[in-house]
């Protein structure tokens, strides 16, 4: 056996001891909201890779994913689960750090492709990250490159199961919990400003 | 009378939602595919109640929804539901066609004070353009709505529904039905009027801020509003409802047509569709209101 | 600068964008007064990471860097090596790739009308096209594993051959599609409401498109009758018999049209590829074996015409196994930037995702 | 294309490709005949390519023609130590865009472009990454972490040839135990019938060694 595997193996089984405990302790109203909210799920897709070109295909007739009462909105206010779909460039994640801090509660993250799990293809690229859960709390890892449609809505179903029955410590508890691991992880990473700076002015005009 | 108003709003907010998810099932059919459920807005809408709110932009914002909620809850509650009856004709008696159209435009109004102040400029230009498709679709329908206090010489609801009796204003005024017909796609918000929350160009416009329970509460007043709107079409121009499934069914089939008119075509600008709704229905009411 | 003026980032999150970037605008009401693209947010640095692999490594990766339409890359990689090392590939492979490059166009002028479509709001064209899209995709995956990225045109010829029954299958779908296409026509391309819109919108002024290094759809929208597969033929498209739909309205309706006519052409083309295609024959050269794979210390610079227009890769070989330098030149990098930000200006916000769609801006391209 | 070879010594690499050399003093003269006197009169792509062991840059401009039925070559070198060149902005506009990528990734100044800020890197403090020097890997491993499960994110060259190196090792070593176990063994034999349990011993090891070779060949 080798010692990455062993590790792996130890973080895998810290995570399922994490979640027994919380399985039992909620209440009638707390089980209708995680039913009500595995049953409607809003989506902002943000495009952040490759992964975006799978997205139409599962949103549309061929696949259908509104079946299962997942529709996508525009603007990360209103949406409940973000889809990362793909690697994400440094420019990129702090639009994905600024969306997802503007997401409101319960929310979660479906990571789509093996770029987010571990660079995947990317692994040698200076621009990409490695790792996305050392920025922002994800909830569903789909692996593959690029994951089938099925394998998405198979993603979809699984966190569907897991919020009804409140068998994960969903990621936003983490993020804002743990928020001083992330915010150093970010700041590791992007430097003072993990978020876009929009005052930029490039041909020397003011926003005023 | 109380009971009354409250079972008038709980259907409305019911049919609302319903007709809302058949909408969306008959468009996916449209579409090629399965579609939600039929209760799907109503979880959308409930999940939404449960969620939290991750913004603060004054108390101004917090009113904006709850003004346009009143808007529509006001609206459905001065539109009788019944035909000649007793029963279900809310606060009509004490209020008459005007009354309405004036509560009619107190939810955009309200819309827009909540709007103006998050600041974001996608939420300031689907207002503008919320107003500015006002100005057009107000014309025709109001041109067809005085067209037929004319032709009822009353401008009460009750009245106009009552003289239907033998045959329905669609058929005896067409003109102005078609007229008051495109306006009230306007209304609705579906294509090819629907700029205001055009996700690809203003990025779903007013309510690019709203998350959680506003928008849940924003939600519920369009599905309110919307089955206002169909009730006052259904008053006007088919004759009112005897019986439940009557109104059912008078309301369904208008629901059906405008929402294959909203499939097949796509958005206007806003500039092409005010520049439409003054031109073409316009000049049809107009000419209807010849005729009366 | 005036102080009336309101900016906003039109992406990169945003429903109305052709992937992953951002346009920032300057507005006065709804009216653009100054535009400039912003890119970058797909930067996964391609040329720095083929730079570190051998030549056969690098071949699984160029495939994604334009996500909609891969095979452009694949071929002009392909081309690229073999004309480095001064490999020859059979007929039938060039039938083979042929029936790629054509079949690849088809799909993404399907997902084109999704984009465009959608960016007026018109959801229906869109559910239809993906589905069709879909089964062309469906096609890919039986003949090469995958239903996205395909590592299928192989240097030296192609991966494997076709499976048993292929092209019958691909004969009934292009039935299907010839019965399909009249359909669009009625729903999308002679709709009152996107004629309204698309005609006279996002013009590109027909002197300045040839100087200017324009490309694909956007020249024959004015009506330049340019084709890299006419004027540069390449693979046997000179064996083959198709001709290029050209416009001269120079706006968006026009571009569509192009594009109406492209989708016809190249199901002609698929068409004569099936009845021509040699049925004996190599499908793959021999090659070294991958590690002693070497390239010539030359370069080269070789070109496809892909469903958006001209597709060039320059390539130097340095002696070893390593590529030393492969430089990437997709369509969008000149319609995104000095086409986009000329164009945009005096234009109606509404207008914008329309016109971008109808240029065909594929971000991962433009940064690799 | 004869004004083209009047001028200028032109070679034909391809069918429909040419190219021309000329030094970088000479640079501008002869974009400017070119695009002008001969039907090269398009610009659709600048090249560059970092020859580290020479110590230039070997630019190349693309030119085709109207027709584009035919591509020149136009190359010249340029010396690495962020040298600039004069942009070509003026004959093709959409030469700005590629000289802003030049730039970003090479170092390369050019004169006259007014636009070469951030292109596609965000707050980038590090070399031009383009550059042969800026070694990515190093640069990964430095900023990123990765998931449990991944130690072996390592120069596959590099990693070949320490496991080579070790498994030769451990080849050498083990010979030289089983030459002593042998000779232990011989010893033994003379004295005592052989024992069960030093094959077991042998067995776990040969075990343990695979996965190690395995890895190897998945690495490449």
């Amino acid at each position: 056996m080798q010692k990455g595997f062993v590790a792996y193996n130890n973080e895998q089984k810290s995570l399922e001891a994490e979640t027994e405990g919380i399985k039992n302790s909620q209440t009638l109203i707390q089980k209708a909201m995680n039913w009500f909210s595995a049953r409607s799920m809003f989506v902002v897709a943000y495009g952040t890779g490759c992964g975006a070109i799978e997205m139409p295909p599962v949103f549309t007739s061929r696949y259908d994913i509104e079946r299962l009462g997942v529709v996508g909105v525009a603007t990360p206010r209103q949406a409940d689960i973000m889809i990362v779909s793909g690697y994400c460039s440094l420019k990129t994640l702090r639009r994905v750090i600024r969306t997802y801090e503007q997401m409101s509660e319960p929310k979660y993250v479906i990571a789509l492709g093996s770029c987010t799990i571990n660079g995947g293809m990317y692994w040698d690229s200076y621009n990409t990250i490695k790792k996305l859960e050392e920025y922002i709390g994800v909830d569903m890892y789909v692996a593959g490159c690029m994951p089938r449609p099925e394998a998405l809505i198979e993603g979809f179903v699984k966190l569907q199961e897991s919020i009804r029955n409140n068998t994960i410590q969903p990621g936003y508890v983490k993020y804002r919990e743990d928020y001083a691991y992330y915010q150093a992880n970010q700041e590791k990473l992007l430097g003072k400003e993990t978020q876009p700076v929009y005052e930029e002015d490039y041909a020397g005009m003011n926003l005023s | 009378m109380f009971i009354d108003l409250l079972i008038m709003l709980v259907m409305a907010y019911g049919f609302g939602f319903l007709y809302y998810g058949l909408y969306r099932n008959i468009s996916a059919r449209v579409h090629g595919r399965f579609g939600p459920s039929l209760a799907q807005s109503f979880y959308d809408s409930i999940k939404l109640f449960t969620k939290d709110t991750s913004t603060d932009f004054g108390w101004m914002f917090f009113a904006g929804p709850i003004i346009m909620a009143s808007g529509a809850i006001l609206t459905v509650l001065f539109i009788p539901y019944f035909n000649h009856g007793e029963r279900l004709v809310g606060l009509s008696p004490y209020g008459n066609l005007i009354v309405v159209l004036y509560f009619m435009v107190l939810g955009p109004l309200g819309n827009a004070l909540g709007v103006g102040s998050h600041g974001n400029p996608f939420g300031a230009m689907g207002i503008t353009r919320g107003l500015t498709r006002l100005l057009g679709l107000e014309m025709p329908f109001y041109i067809a709505v005085v067209g037929l206090m004319i032709a009822n010489e009353s401008a009460d609801i009750g009245t106009i529904m009552a003289n239907q009796a033998e045959t329905y204003n669609i058929i005896a005024h067409p003109l102005l039905f078609i007229a008051a017909f495109i306006s009230f796609l306007g209304f609705l918000g579906k294509s090819p009027f629907d700029v205001v929350g055009a996700p690809q160009e203003v990025y779903s416009g007013p309510a690019v801020e709203f998350g959680g329970k506003f928008l849940a509460l924003a939600l519920s007043q369009s599905a309110i509003f919307s089955f206002a709107k169909l009730l006052l079409m259904v008053d006007l121009f088919l004759g009112g409802a005897d019986s439940l499934w009557d109104l059912i069914l008078k309301t369904f089939v208008l629901f059906v047509a405008s929402v294959f008119v909203g499939n097949v075509y796509g958005r206007f600008t806003t500039a092409q569709s005010v520049d439409f709704l003054l031109k073409v229905p316009t000049v049809i009411a107009i000419v209807g209101l010849l005729f009366v | 600068m005036d102080s009336k003026l309101i900016k906003i980032f039109h992406g990169p999150q945003h429903p109305g964008i052709t992937g992953n970037m951002s346009v920032e605008l300057d507005l006065l009401g709804e009216t653009i007064k100054y535009a400039r693209t912003h890119v970058g947010y797909l930067h996964r640095g391609f040329e720095k990471l083929v730079e570190r692999r051998t030549v056969i490594q690098a071949f699984t990766i160029v495939c994604r860097i334009c996500v909609p339409e891969p095979d452009p890359n694949e071929e002009n990689f392909a081309r690229a090596v073999e004309g480095l090392a001064g490999i020859e590939i059979s007929e039938r492979a060039k039938y083979i790739r042929v029936m790629v490059q054509e079949m690849s166009r088809l799909a993404a002028q399907m997902l084109w009308m999704g984009g465009q479509s959608g960016s007026i709001g018109m959801g229906t064209v869109g559910q239809w096209s993906l589905f069709d899209r879909d089964l062309m995709l469906d096609l890919f995956e039986e003949l090469t594993g995958g239903r996205v990225y395909h590592m299928y045109t192989y240097p030296g010829g192609v991966r494997r051959d076709l499976p048993e029954g292929f092209l019958l299958r691909l004969s009934e779908l292009l039935d299907y599609l010839e019965k399909k296409l009249p359909k669009y026509d009625s729903i999308f391309f002679d709709n009152a409401t996107f004629k309204k819109r698309a005609i006279g919108t996002g013009v590109v002024p027909k002197e300045e498109a040839l100087k200017n290094g324009y490309v694909g759809q956007t020249l024959r929208g004015c009506g330049i009758r340019r084709d890299l597969r006419k004027d540069n033929p390449y693979l046997v498209y000179d064996k083959l018999d198709f001709d290029i739909p050209v416009f001269d309205g120079g706006d968006v309706y026009s571009r569509a049209l192009v594009r109406r006519g492209e989708m016809r052409e190249s199901i002609k083309i698929l068409r004569q590829v099936i009845a021509q295609m040699p049925a004996e024959g190599a499908i793959m050269q021999k090659l070294p074996k991958h590690r002693k794979f070497t390239l010539p210390k030359e370069d080269i610079y070789v070109a496809t015409e892909s469903a958006r227009g001209e597709f060039g890769y320059y390539m130097a070989g340095d002696g070893t196994e390593h590529i030393r330098r492969m430089q990437v030149k997709g369509p969008s990098l000149i319609h995104g930037f000095t086409l986009l930000e000329k164009m945009l200006i005096d234009e109606e916000l509404s207008n914008v995702a329309m016109i971008m769609n109808s240029l065909g801006i594929c971000p991962p391209e433009i940064e690799r | 294309m004869k004004n083209l070879q009047k001028t200028y010594e032109v070679t034909q690499k391809v069918e429909r490709l040419f190219e021309v050399t000329v030094t970088q003093t000479d640079f501008w003269e002869a974009v400017l005949y070119i695009s002008t006197q001969t039907e090269f009169n398009t610009l659709s792509q600048i090249a560059c390519a970092d020859w580290i062991e020479e110590e230039h840059f070997l630019l190349t401009y693309i030119l085709t023609t109207d027709a584009r039925d035919k591509n020149l070559m136009l190359k010249l070198t340029l010396g690495r130590e962020y040298e600039s060149m004069p942009s070509v902005m003026t004959l093709f506009p959409q030469a700005e865009v590629m000289e802003r990528d030049l730039h970003e990734m090479y170092g390369i100044g050019f004169e006259g472009n007014e636009t070469l800020y951030d292109f596609v890197l965000e707050q980038w403090h590090d070399l031009p990454p383009l550059r042969r020097e800026f070694d990515t890997l190093a640069f990964v491993h430095e900023h990123f972490a990765f998931k449990g499960g991944r130690e072996d994110n390592k120069d596959v060259k590099v990693e070949q040839k320490r496991r080579r190196e070790e498994a030769k090792k451990q080849k050498a070593l083990e010979a030289a135990k089983q030459e002593a176990k042998k000779q232990e063994t011989e010893k033994q034999e003379t004295e005592k019938p052989k024992e069960p349990n030093t094959h077991a011993t042998d067995a776990e090891e040969t075990q343990d060694k695979k996965p190690d070779t395995k890895e190897a060949e998945d690495g490449q």
